[in-house]
């Protein structure tokens, strides 16, 4: 490749090391940053890699330009964590053009990248739902708060595995949040904030990530309906695993651990540099954390 | 009588009227066609949601009025936000709270002190510290941080009976912000300087130093806002408050404000708020899925304005 | 107080406007300063104001050296100014207005509103203006009331020097007089008065003591009983002014506006008159009688409820040959900030391209040409902001504007508003020589001499009404005065 | 020599010879501190990255001459990027491209009708329009666009020798851009109306339809800039754009120009649009973590305009 040609002058740990750039597309949720920490500890860990991190801050434009900012500077390789970006064809294509190896994590890309490792996004609703339909024998209505905006399909896939699950079940009617909660546990405390003004009978809350479970769970405490829904969501943010062992009404998380994902990534990344041929797709198991087995999930030193 | 033999002072009162009857016919609608509007749960979320938008309303309605303009009261809330729960492992509450507001204050007297003594654009001034501040909130914390003791909720949670505390608190900012600007020699410059600076400046008045103030008064409010946020949600997030100054800005200019500076409403601005609250109440109340809720809520919020300006021409 | 200036230069950036003035003023004394257009008697006044610091040389307040940092520490030793350009603020009330800074509080310091009314309503009284309410809006008032408010505003709190910048630009009839009675009343009272004025008649009659100012420099000092109009005319130019009105002899052509029967519901109502090629008509009336509104109506800026004559919009009046010299030229005559050239040809615009673009260089030329033809200054000024130019140069590039639009019917309200003797003489020989050439004008005017000296026949209006016309040969001002108030026979 | 003794034409020359001085000295530090910054490939880059703020650059300083506003550029961007990979593949891609772009002219002709017509506060129009045009994006597709056919990658990404082709767009537009705004009677009297729009009219020229032409004109650019980002990402996202018109108008008021309208240079905003823009490639460049590149930001920023000020009273 024509990049190969060139001196690495960028790169001074490339004599005996290599450095990787990581494309971010945007760093402000815990989720995308603990990711990002996650990369940059295992790289430490690593001693010979240097991480060069850049952020998009939600613009596609931009994270196309950071990656080319990165090739500006002779990384070896490229880690995109492209959290709610669908696609990115322009990045993959000049990360082509320029020989570069592609790990993606967490969110995979349509198009050529050399290996993705991520959640099943789908398979974490399902094993949602399916807590559910065991925790309410008699069924009911269960509430579903999406992040949004309409175009985030890691939180669709989330959402349709949910209700893969429960609408085959006839017990269960279920509620969708008209307005989207932003990721955020103010946005989940006011749409549940709604979703209660119209709906007195739910039993059961499903989030598609922890913060807006976070948030739901002071809205429902505030109603002072704690003791009659249950609350679902997806990630093991902190705060989350500490609400589901102090036996709250907080049940059940899906682990979608960036420690792990964004620790492998890394990890992937220097094995293709070290010419290794390494599996293309790799789905991080999500284990279901309940109050039985969340204090081993737990992790102090954890970023996220 | 025709409209037209009213003395000028009353037309004025006739926009008002036409204001709140506006407000009174979004509630009723909202009351006559959805069964849920006025129960006690929907009536208080109604309180609750209106807490921050207010707070940010009015401490931008005092910017507005010098003729400026502040885009970043969203990241202070995030900042006071996160800075407040971040002290609260290691200070008392009222102690962790009362530095978040002050964090607040703080940065509007920045705000303040770039427009005033160096004569900056208002408009790039806070579009840039809105940019600094928001990375200073990451700075502080990239993670969300939740307090442990439970009484840091307290002042987001509590009642007064059907009343939540921080409703009254933002009541007590807005009444409190009438008599500022309508009665203290403080507020009226700070609308005549929207009006006219050079001639309070000839007047003998110290322009420069009331400019600093209503940015600090912007500042200090949503400093509070951040706080009292915190509070509600339970978690303080770094990324929480993103374009919170757009629904502010809209509240002050539905309620008449002229962002040129020197006109505008405590009580209209307050009318504004309302009407923004019930939007989005009202279209959720109706299920209208979340983006024809935003094709809505914008023609709602351009309708909103024309109606008002009708009222006007023909008063 | 007596209020002393020593070797005072002032400098705009490397600009010097005033070149070392001296000067004196005593208690009880009307100081009057004249110069034609830009001689810098503004910056005087701003220097006494505070607003301006001087670039050099001293100020002795009762023989003692004095600095004035700002506005305030004028206030605080009793120097109070009305400025030449209005500064109310409009959005507020007259209280307010008059007030500002100094409101009465209560015993918890928040403002004692109907105290604060109050005192407004006193001070009006006080000076002469008790007409107006210290409620209504300030920007709602006339122009002529502003003024007024200012000059009460300028009254409120120890006055011990009041300094009037071109007061009486905008006031005529009885509000004239008020101002003069007060004037008086504050001499009386041992105020020193520095008055400022481009009308020499009331110079004469208000003044204790003259000086002269030419150039930036002070060029006489006088006193009314020992000199004339016509001496200090011949100081400011720094020529002799033959005739200030050229001889009208005017033989009206064909008709080129006719209005029948305007009326615009609050305003004015049927009005009818017609403007021949060639003649030139005063309008003369009362402030608030309406001229303004129906010549705006006639130019198309406001629809008319009935009648013919007036235009749809502005638009179609210049495409019918009109041009209309508004009165106020700072919120309707000109851009502050954009340049002299500009401003000058904004309204030929579109006439000037050559293919989509502005013709650049002719534009230029045809601009230079007005500059010089008016005599705007300074001679250079096409790229400088319109703003920074003195009022009544600010004035002709308005009319520039207008000429340049080479116009068949033209109409000017209150055209040498604040503009030098030696300017309007060529203002009226300028309008007399395109009368000549076939131009019908309309000229309103409060100036009752300028109504009667520069026209063919005047026409005069009342409350929204026509109340009179009359041929400018052998009308005396009493006559015209008369039918504006109502009480002519 | 001293300065004060330049007449005044040049003094404005001397703030522009400062300002480029300013870029100048950016690029210099940057290209002496990196070893980066001068290559082919970082220079491509930047040349790429001015592309969307330079349109929509130009487009917000027809509108802010005015004194107005367009808020809704970034939503204009998003729905005519996700039109135009709509339509891709039921029509040419060149039609598909103009009514992308035709999308942007209508919205902005809304934009310009109310403004104009009915006399609103361009804030809150363009505000509202900001969240219908948003919502009218994601109820055309919820789910992003990626049109097969390589040729739509064209647009974005096609090299004119060391140029690329949308960055010659993005020069041509402000080229013909500034010859409109200081050649053509349309340009000046929307410079003009911004100055005093009552002066305006009273010259007999139409004020409404230059400020709808203004609008117009903004709508033109975010549509273009909408269509060559969909074509430059290779997909077509109805959430792109967030936040886009503050950049824009950052770009116009570091270069000089005033919100209040009247004043401003095509020529300097564009070296305002150069700022940001090596700012953020610098940043890069160095390596400033991503919150930390947020705090100085916002930091040069206000650098900046104060350094411009500083000249400005100097001079
Ligand atoms: N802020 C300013 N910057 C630059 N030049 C100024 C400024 N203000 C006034 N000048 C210039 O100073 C000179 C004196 O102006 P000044 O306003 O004092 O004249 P004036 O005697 O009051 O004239 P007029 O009778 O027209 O009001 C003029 O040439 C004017 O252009
Ligand atoms: N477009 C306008 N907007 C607001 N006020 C206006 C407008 N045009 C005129 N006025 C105000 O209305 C007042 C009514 O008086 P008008 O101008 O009709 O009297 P006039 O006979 O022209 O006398 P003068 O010109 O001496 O005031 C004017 O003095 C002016 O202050
Ligand atoms: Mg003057
Ligand atoms: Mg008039």
């Amino acid at each position: 490749s024509p990049a190969a040609e060139e001196p690495t002058t960028g790169a001074p740990a490339s004599a005996d090391g290599y450095t990787i750039g990581v494309a971010n597309f945007m760093l402000s949720g815990p989720y995308f940053s603990g990711m990002d920490k996650a990369i940059a500890a295992q790289a430490q860990k690593k001693g010979n890699v240097e991480i060069i991190s850049t952020d998009a801050n939600g613009d596609a434009a931009k994270l196309a330009s950071n990656v080319e900012d990165l090739l500006t500077k002779n990384v070896d390789a490229v880690i995109i964590s492209g959290g709610p970006l669908e696609s990115a064809p322009a990045v993959l294509n000049s990360l082509k053009a320029a020989g570069k190896p592609v790990v993606l994590v967490d969110r995979k890309f349509p198009g050529e990248y050399t290996s993705w490792i991520g959640p099943d996004n789908e398979a974490i609703g399902r094993q949602n739902g399916e807590f559910l339909s065991n925790a309410l024998p008699d069924g009911g209505k269960v509430a579903i708060i999406k992040g949004g905006p309409a175009d985030n399909t890691i939180g669709s896939a989330r959402t349709n595995g949910v209700k893969s699950v429960l609408s085959a079940n006839a017990k269960f009617t279920l509620v969708e949040a008209p307005d989207f909660g932003g990721w955020g546990s103010d946005g989940g405390l006011t749409v549940m904030e709604s979703l209660l003004a119209s709906n007195k009978d739910i039993k059961a809350v499903f989030c598609e990530n922890d913060a807006m479970c976070l948030g739901a769970q002071r809205a429902i405490a505030d109603a002072g309906l704690a003791d009659g829904i249950i609350i679902a969501g997806v990630d093991g943010q902190a705060e989350a695993l500490k609400a589901i062992l102090d036996d709250t009404n907080y049940k059940v998380t899906g682990l979608n651990d960036a420690d792990i994902i964004g620790a492998k990534g890394l990890d992937r990344a220097v094995e293709i540099l070290g010419g290794a041929t390494v599996e293309k797709d790799t789905v991080v198991d999500s284990p279901m954390v309940t109050k039985d087995n969340a204090k081993t999930f737990q992790n102090p030193d954890g970023s996220f | 009588m025709s409209v037209n033999a009213l003395p000028k002072i009353s037309r004025e009162l006739l926009t008002t009227v036409a204001f709140t009857a506006l407000i009174v016919l979004l509630i009723a609608v909202a009351a006559i066609t959805t069964e849920n509007f006025l129960t006690q749960t929907n009536l208080t979320n109604l309180l609750k949601q209106m807490v921050t938008t207010g707070l940010l309303a009015y401490g931008m309605l005092v910017v507005i009025l010098t003729g400026g303009i502040d885009l970043s009261v969203g990241s202070v809330v995030a900042f006071s936000g996160i800075l407040t729960a971040g002290m609260v492992s290691s200070l008392p509450i009222p102690a962790a709270m009362a530095i978040g507001v002050a964090s607040g204050i703080g940065f509007g007297l920045v705000n303040g002190m770039l427009v005033a003594r160096f004569g900056l654009a208002p408009f790039v001034v806070t579009l840039a510290s809105l940019t600094t501040i928001r990375g200073l909130a990451f700075v502080y914390s990239e993670v969300p941080i939740a307090p442990e003791d439970p009484a840091f909720f307290t002042l987001g949670s509590a009642m007064a009976g059907p009343i939540p505390v921080s409703t009254i608190i933002m009541f007590a900012v807005f009444l409190v912000g009438g008599v500022f600007l309508t009665r203290t020699p403080a507020g009226r410059s700070i609308i005549a300087i929207g009006g006219n600076a050079e001639t309070v400046r000839l007047a003998g008045i110290n322009v420069r130093r009331h400019i600093v103030l209503a940015y600090t008064i912007a500042g200090l409010c949503a400093g509070l806002a951040g706080v009292i946020l915190a509070s509600r949600v339970g978690i303080a997030q770094p990324s929480v408050g993103v374009a919170f100054e757009l629904d502010a800005i809209a509240a002050c200019v539905i309620g008449g404000a002229s962002l040129a500076g020197g006109k505008g409403s405590v009580r209209a601005t307050f009318g504004g708020v309302l009407v923004l609250v019930l939007i989005n109440n009202l279209l959720n109340l109706y299920g209208v899925q979340s983006f024809w809720q935003q094709v809505l809520k914008g023609l709602i919020i351009i309708a909103v304005i024309l109606a008002q300006r009708t009222n006007r021409v023909r008063a | 107080m007596s209020l002393e200036l020593r070797s005072v230069r002032k400098s705009y950036g490397e600009v010097e406007v005033l070149h070392g003035v001296d000067l004196t003023g005593r208690d009880g004394e009307v100081l009057a300063v004249v110069g034609a257009n830009g001689a810098g008697k503004s910056t005087l006044i701003r220097i006494f104001a505070g607003a301006h610091e001087m670039s050099s040389g001293e100020m002795l307040i009762d023989g003692e050296p004095v600095r004035l940092r700002s506005p305030h520490d004028a206030h605080e030793r009793g120097i109070r100014t009305v400025y030449q350009e209005l500064s109310i603020v409009p959005g507020l009330s007259v209280t307010e207005n008059l007030l500002m800074g100094q409101f009465p509080k209560r015993k918890t310091g928040l403002i004692d509103w109907p105290a604060a009314h109050r005192r407004a309503k006193e001070l009006l009284d006080a000076a002469g203006f008790g007409a107006i309410e210290p409620r209504t809006i300030a920007g709602r008032l006339t122009i002529a009331r502003q003024q007024m408010v200012e000059i009460a505003k300028a009254l409120a709190g120890e006055v011990r020097v009041l300094v009037l910048d071109e007061p009486s630009a905008v006031l005529a009839g009885s509000d004239l007089d008020a101002l003069f009675e007060l004037i008086r009343r504050l001499k009386a009272r041992g105020v020193l008065v520095v008055y400022v004025s481009h009308r020499l008649a009331e110079v004469m009659e208000l003044a204790d003591s003259i000086v002269v100012i030419k150039d930036g420099a002070i060029i006489e000092t006088t006193e009314p009983s020992r000199t004339s109009e016509d001496e200090l005319i011949r100081l400011m130019a720094g020529r002799k002014l033959e005739q200030i009105y050229p001889e009208r002899r005017a033989s009206p052509g064909e008709a080129r506006l006719t209005v029948t029967d305007l009326s615009r519901r609050g305003e004015f109502s049927d009005i009818s008159f017609e403007l021949r090629a060639g003649e030139i008509v005063g309008l003369f009336g009362l402030v608030g009688s309406g001229r303004s509104e129906m010549a705006r109506c006639v130019f198309g800026a406001e629809p008319a409820s009935s009648g013919s004559g007036a235009f749809r919009s502005p638009a179609e009046a210049i495409s019918h040959g009109l041009a209309f010299v508004t009165e106020d030229r700072k919120r309707t005559g000109l851009i502050g900030g954009m340049s002299v050239l500009d401003n000058i040809a904004l309204a030929t615009m579109r006439a000037s391209t050559r293919g989509p673009l502005i013709d650049m260089s002719g534009r230029k030329e045809r601009v230079a040409g007005m500059i010089d033809l008016l005599s705007i200054q300074p001679a250079r000024c096409a790229t400088m902001p319109v703003a920074s130019l003195s009022g009544g140069n600010q004035q002709k590039a308005v009319l520039a504007k207008w000429l340049l639009a080479e116009p068949r019917v033209l109409i000017l309200d209150e055209p040498t508003r604040g503009v030098d003797m030696a300017t309007r003489v060529d203002i009226y020989r300028m309008i007399d020589a395109l009368a000549r050439e076939g131009l019908a004008v309309l000229l309103i005017s409060s100036d009752l001499t300028e109504v009667l000296g520069a026209t063919d026949r005047v026409l005069v209006m009342r409350e929204g009404r026509l109340a009179g016309e009359l041929p400018s040969e052998g009308t005396t001002e009493d006559e015209v005065l008369a039918h504006a108030i109502g009480v002519a026979a």
